[in-house]
């Protein structure tokens, strides 16, 4: 008997195989996912009930009442949000005060970074690590060039011009890259046979990662002049650029330990089997598999920085967010707060969004790579 | 041995702080070009950027001022915005040439830091901006309020001395910058928002309903606010203060930026030609070229044309001239003349 | 293999020299007192129950393990806390893992040539036709420009004898290198570690394969509560045990 | 070589080839730059110091410091002393701390839990929720929560008024304040007696329930203790308690205990934000427990519900809890961004107003961060402790 139904029917196309419709297409989906049972449906209620009281008044002020054309406070007549406020000081919130017929320097040095992330980030693109050393050490000198001019022709652009975007970007990419090469020396460290080193380590890293980034940034401000022999004065952004790296340090070699602890015993061992030294075994061997493993982790600790880059407000760098503040203070724009902020945390949520949802899906893709 | 090391180490991205004799700012800035000054990161009417970056305000037209005097363009100046925290340190080391930044001269700071202050371009004073719906008509009455204030200055003491001295208590919740305090005020928060007067009308523009607030006649402090430069350099010093004093000058024999070139042409007064460096002692004293005063007037403006401009009745801010008034006028703003 | 170095006094000087070592793990007395000479050319097999230090010996002969009493001289240099000395003889033996320790950032070529080029200083062409010739050797240069996680585990082991076998050793260390595999796999790295034994290489063998230990060692050392128990030819060993406790071994390893 | 002995030792290296004397060396010279650099800062500072005329010391922490506070645990006004501003603050900042952490761990659960809901909105939803609050810069979130709760609460002329005294407007909500009269210390005894109580009758209900397999209703016998037995030594003693109601006075109100809004707001913020980390952790830690945990348990005829509480959470919790620890740090951490809302926490009134008025910059800093890095150092020891304790109880 089932020979002939299977004569009739190709396999698993019998009608009577088939799945009932509540279980398939739209319906079948609702039941499964929101109307299971009534506790189900009671919650989809209320979620969507959220979802309107939440999204119609914001959508209604956002898009449908807002004002986008014109270029002066009169045009702002609609109750709704204010977009020309930031439509014209956009370039300013992007480049702050850096010269408008200079911006090519900044969108430059952008997409420079941009192909050297891609180098280090696309699989099929060789020779990752000829981009990890140009990343780590051509490039910064590159964009500080091309940014501060003074050479090969180009004007100088003093770093009290630089802000809004640019300065946000500088200061997180700086951040990270430079505390790099100390973070790795710190993890080391933590994990060093030698009794001193490791205790220095660890009082390092715990010092830095128990204190508030706004108090690092205080004593950056006002503490490190004191600091310097007399009559030395490091540039402001420097300044705020040291304390950030010194307190990032302290993260990326957690992080980097990590790594370091998560690469099995018999890689170490294999290595010193091979007559390899300490400094090679850790360069050839060790790093380059840890460090892999800790981009995930990099990439989230360089995702927390550049939130916290808006507290450079609090010593005067105009950032992103400060520089929006900045603008608010222009008596022609006075009390367009709200507008500021909210662009200032879309483009915020933009960056950092992107960024974990990179981290995540390479977490994922490091995780099927190890079970290989 | 070790501090050159260091200081070797540290060329690239170290500046040495300029030594501090008489005309070696003044030398120091003719010879780059421009003059550096430090002002605050936004102040509605005394320092804020516009929308294509050029900072504008009665703090910033004194650093123009003096660009012009020195350059005879007062576009030759570079702005550094500073917080009210590190303002003092920027000067002492070097970074900045001067600060034009709504700073009190006050003994202290005169006295103790190595600072000097060449004149005052506005004179304030901490007063209270009271919702209208209150009915309070004076700050005597103001017993059991709740009182907004920003943070960081002299602001917090003055208005603990004062409530103090009259038997009243009050609740002040202080915040990092102005507008936060402007937002907690408007939204209730308090009963009452402190700060120095100019900054009241200011803040108060940024209310929805600037009419639904009204600021008490009480002043409860002195607050000249004015330039300052490094101490002993005092070449430097009196380009600076003589900018401002010729800006005053100006207005007080009522040249302008419109009909100074006219007047040059055409006056026989002794004392605008005076002014305008056609006679008398000219620029020879200060080190700069005759026409130092011409230029500012030409290209700033006199103090009138800048207060109202900036501040007064042809900005947002309608703040009236009151104390900064000439002191022909009824005001205190008085320049020793330029003879 | 081909250009073996020859030794200058390789004919007088045992290969490994192990007097009175003694080892401690805290308060676990790990090594007791061993003594045993490895001469040249001599194919040594190790076995013992679990725990009885058997792994611990041999690691010391390379100094991953560091012992505190007695001496160990390999290659006619003795071991110390000199690191020139620590360099000098682990690059004149070579070590197989039970878990073959491949990296896996590098590819099998990489693998190979690693060692050669960074401690031995060889140019890149050379170290590579020197790595070719062992992958051969071990069957599988077709893997050559794979990632180790691509192999199988006797793909992988068998690279890692060609990784060692690299640095021209004079002496190989194995420490349980079957003991992971799958079954079938086992045979094909047995094969190799036979083809080896045959063109004379010294060989330090910790595995329970009895079989490769009848066909291939001069001589079985049985080890048990961290001492030498019986050191026998494999004949005598397996057929005649002198010690209860070897006899109480090999009972239980070749019931089944 | 037969003529060995057993009490032979390895032979020794040359001094410059033996790795321990190498590494003896090498840590000199660490320590050596380390001791120089900070002997070197020491001096410049001290050098600087005396060039600015700026005195050192912590002799200011003795002057008055003139200024007033919106919110206090202890007795304070501006007579008290810049000493008492320091105390002033750091109760401050751990009260908003603390209240922080209990609600970000709930809603974190809440929030990780529904991230692994069956009900798809529910799970969008809390997705939404986490990427939302993780991706924008906290300071930003917290003006926003202030400044958002305030115009939705009533000026203090039209507050809302509950039984018993409470009112609710944009000052915050106002409680009466409980005066203890004579007498009250015997309730507080009696409070004292009772915890005492129920912790003994929940171990012999434990041990009851493992010897007789009989289920004592502890909760609701607790509870009828806790709430029964003070309130009954408070009536006999005749109610020893006295409250000071909040009255509108002027402005505002005046009397009662105040909750500011500044306080409510920051540590909404500080919760919602921390709350977005805790609920990943909480997702990873749950999916970290192994399926076969839950089959298992369905197995067993344990609810869902029931399954989560009693089977999956507990083995979590052993991944969850040391990065609940980090988050628990930074949200203390995070709540030095106290002032941009006027909320007078450490960073506001030590770090800021006080460092204003005094410049002592040096000592000031140096007494905030020791602060942040002793809250720190404790919570995460606590932490390791409780985490050592959970793995022995746990093989």
């Amino acid at each position: 008997m089932s020979e002939m139904m299977q004569e009739k029917y190709a396999p698993g196309t019998h009608p009577d195989w088939e799945p009932p419709a509540t279980e398939v297409g739209v319906i079948g989906w609702m039941r499964e996912n929101l109307f299971s049972n009534w506790r189900n449906s009671a919650l989809t209620l209320l979620g969507v009930y959220l979802v309107y009281l939440i999204f119609v008044p914001l959508i209604d002020w956002a898009i449908v009442n807002a004002d986008w054309a014109g270029d002066t406070r009169d045009a702002c007549t609609s109750g709704g949000a204010c977009w020309v406020f930031v439509k014209v000081r956009f370039n300013q919130f992007m480049y702050g005060f850096y010269p408008a017929e200079e911006y090519w320097r900044v969108n430059a040095t952008a997409v420079l970074f941009a192909l050297m992330i891609l180098w280090l980030t696309v699989p099929r693109i060789p020779l990752k690590r000829v981009a990890g050393v140009l990343t780590l050490f051509v490039f910064p000198i590159a964009a500080y060039f091309l940014l501060g001019g003074g050479v090969f022709g180009l004007s100088e652009v003093e770093t009290t011009r630089w802000g809004g975007l640019t300065l946000t970007l500088i200061l997180a990419v700086v951040g990270i890259v430079a505390a790099f090469p100390l973070g790795i020396i710190l993890a080391l460290g933590r994990r060093s046979e030698m009794p001193i080193v490791r205790a220095l380590s660890v009082a390092y890293i715990e010092l830095w990662r128990g204190v508030p980034l706004i108090t690092v940034l205080f004593m950056s401000s006002v503490m490190l002049p004191l600091f310097l022999p007399e009559g030395v004065n490091f540039d402001k952004l420097l300044r705020a650029l040291i304390g950030i790296i010194l307190f990032q340090a302290s993260y990326i070699a957690e992080v980097v330990r990590g790594g370091l602890q998560a690469i099995p015993k018999g890689q170490y061992e294999a290595a010193d089997a091979l007559g390899l030294s300490y400094g090679k075994k850790m360069v050839l061997i060790i790093l380059p598999q840890a460090l892999k493993l800790v981009i995930p982790g990099i990439v989230n600790t360089f995702n927390e920085l550049f939130k916290d880059t808006t507290l450079v407000l609090i010593i005067g760098l105009l950032d992103l967010l400060a520089i929006i503040k900045a603008a608010l203070e222009d008596s022609n724009w006075l009390g367009y707060s709200i507008e500021g902020y909210v662009f200032a945390g879309a483009v915020f949520w933009i960056f950092c969004f992107g960024m974990s949802r990179y981290s995540r899906a390479l977490e994922r893709k490091l995780h099927t790579g190890h079970k290989r | 041995m070790m501090r050159k090391i260091f200081a070797a180490g540290t060329l690239l991205a170290v500046s040495a702080m300029p030594a501090a004799h008489a005309g070696a700012t003044l030398d120091a800035v003719k010879a780059k070009g421009f003059v550096q000054c430090g002002v605050s990161t936004g102040l509605p009417g005394f320092s804020a950027a516009n929308d294509k970056g050029q900072w504008a305000g009665l703090d910033v037209d004194v650093c123009r001022a003096v660009a012009a005097a020195v350059f005879g363009d007062a576009s030759k100046v570079k702005f550094t915005p500073l917080t009210a925290k590190e303002r003092f340190t920027a000067l002492q080391s070097g970074e900045i040439d001067m600060l034009s930044r709504n700073t009190t001269w006050t003994l202290t700071r005169d006295t103790n830091l190595g600072l000097n202050f060449a004149g005052v371009n506005y004179y304030d004073g901490q007063g209270f901006m009271v919702h209208k719906s209150l009915g309070v008509k004076s700050a005597k009455e103001l017993d059991g309020a709740a009182i907004c204030i920003q943070a960081g200055t002299t602001t917090e003491l003055n208005l603990a001395d004062y409530f103090r001295s009259n038997g009243m208590k009050y609740q002040a919740i202080t915040y990092d910058t102005s507008d936060e305090s402007v937002k907690g005020f408007e939204a209730g928060r308090c009963d009452v928002l402190t700060s120095d007067q100019s900054q009241l009308y200011a803040l108060r523009i940024k209310l929805k309903n600037p009419g639904s607030a009204v600021v008490l006649p009480e002043v409860i402090s002195k607050e000249p606010l004015g330039p300052v430069v490094r101490n002993g350099d005092e070449d430097w010093l009196k380009v600076v203060r003589w900018s401002l004093f010729a800006m005053i000058n100006a207005e007080e024999m009522g040249v302008t930026s419109k009909n100074v070139d006219e007047m040059r042409k055409t006056t026989k007064d002794p004392g605008k030609q005076r002014l305008l460096g056609l006679s008398g002692i000219k620029g020879q004293g200060l080190k700069l070229s005759d026409d130092w005063s011409y230029n500012i007037i030409k290209q700033v403006g006199n103090y009138s044309e800048a207060f109202e401009h900036n501040v007064g009745m042809g900005s947002p801010l309608k703040i009236a001239r009151g104390l900064n008034a000439l002191w022909s006028k009824g005001g205190i703003q008085y320049a020793p003349p330029i003879r | 293999m081909t250009d073996r170095k020859t030794h200058p006094a390789s004919e007088e000087i045992p290969a490994v020299q192990l007097q009175g070592v003694h080892k401690w793990y805290g308060e676990f007395h790990v090594l007791k007192n061993i003594n045993m000479d490895v001469a040249r050319g001599e194919r040594i097999v190790i076995c013992g129950p679990s725990g009885s230090g058997k792994s611990t010996m041999i690691r010391c002969i390379n100094r991953l393990e560091e012992h505190q009493k007695g001496h160990i001289v390999v290659d006619g240099t003795e071991l110390t806390s000199d690191v020139k000395n620590i360099e000098q003889i682990r690059r004149e033996v070579g070590m197989v893992f039970q878990h073959f320790n491949l990296f896996p950032h590098l590819t099998v070529l990489e693998n190979c040539t690693l060692a050669p080029i960074w401690v031995r200083k060889m140019p890149k062409a050379k170290a590579e036709e020197i790595a070719m010739h062992f992958l051969e050797k071990v069957r599988i240069p077709e893997q050559a420009s794979k990632f180790p996680g691509q192999l199988s585990g006797g793909q992988q082991q068998r690279v890692a004898i060609a990784r060692s076998l690299c640095m021209n050793p004079a002496i190989m260390l194995f420490d349980e290198p079957t003991s992971a595999l799958d079954p079938e796999m086992i045979k094909e790295v047995l094969d190799t570690m036979i083809e080896l034994a045959e063109t004379g290489m010294t060989m330090l063998c910790v595995t329970h394969e009895m079989g490769f230990a009848k066909t291939v060692a001069n001589r079985v050392v049985f080890m048990d509560g961290g001492e030498i128990i019986e050191t026998n030819d494999p004949h005598a060993f397996f057929d005649n045990p002198q010690h209860e406790r070897t006899q109480l071994f090999l009972s239980q390893v070749l019931q089944h | 070589m037969t003529d060995h002995t057993d009490e032979q030792a390895p032979a020794a290296a040359s001094f410059w080839r033996d790795p321990r004397k190498r590494a003896i060396v090498f840590q000199v010279i660490v320590l050596a730059i380390v001791l120089g650099l900070g002997a070197y800062i020491f001096h410049n500072t001290l050098h600087n110091l005396e060039k600015r005329g700026i005195s050192t010391g912590f002799a200011f922490l003795h002057n008055e410091a003139g200024f007033g506070i919106l919110f206090s645990l202890i007795p304070y006004d501006e007579t008290y002393t810049f000493g008492r501003t320091f105390l002033v603050g750091l109760l401050n900042t751990l009260l908003v701390s603390a209240i922080g952490i209990v609600l970000a761990t709930i809603l974190g659960f809440i929030v990780g839990v529904a991230r692994l809901s069956h009900n798809w909105i529910i799970s969008r939803l809390a997705n939404l929720y986490i990427e939302i609050f993780r991706n924008v810069p906290l300071l930003l979130q917290i003006l926003f929560w202030y400044f958002a709760m305030l115009p939705l609460l009533p000026h203090p002329r039209q507050s809302l008024a509950f039984e018993g005294g409470i009112f609710l407007n944009r000052r915050g909500l106002y409680l009466p304040a409980p005066v203890a009269e004579p007498g009250f210390g015997w309730v507080l005894v009696t409070l004292g007696l009772v915890i005492a109580a129920v912790v003994v009758l929940r171990r012999w209900a434990h041990r009851r329930q493992e010897a007789t397999w009989q289920i004592f209703p502890v909760f609701w016998t607790s509870l009828a203790l806790l709430i029964g037995l003070p309130l009954l030594s408070y009536g006999l003693l005749g109610a020893p308690l006295d409250w000071d109601y909040p009255a509108l006075k002027g402005f505002n109100f005046q009397g009662g205990m105040t909750v500011i809004p500044e306080l409510v707001a920051l540590a909404i913020a500080l919760a919602i934000y921390t709350a977005a980390y805790i609920a990943e952790i909480v997702r990873s830690g749950i999916q970290s427990v192994s399926h076969g945990q839950t089959e298992a348990a369905y197995a067993l005829g344990l609810k869902r519900g029931t399954t989560l509480r009693l089977v999956i959470i507990p083995q979590a919790m052993r991944v969850i809890i040391p990065q609940l620890t980090s988050q628990y740090l930074n949200l203390t951490k995070n709540s030095s961004l106290a002032p941009a809302i006027g909320y007078p926490d450490l960073v506001a009134v030590f770090a800021g107003t006080t460092l204003n008025q005094t410049g002592q910059a040096v000592e000031i800093i140096a007494m905030t961060m020791g602060v942040y890095l002793t809250l720190s150092l404790t919570i995460s020891a606590f932490m390791n402790w409780y985490n050592k304790r959970m793995a022995l109880v746990e093989r």
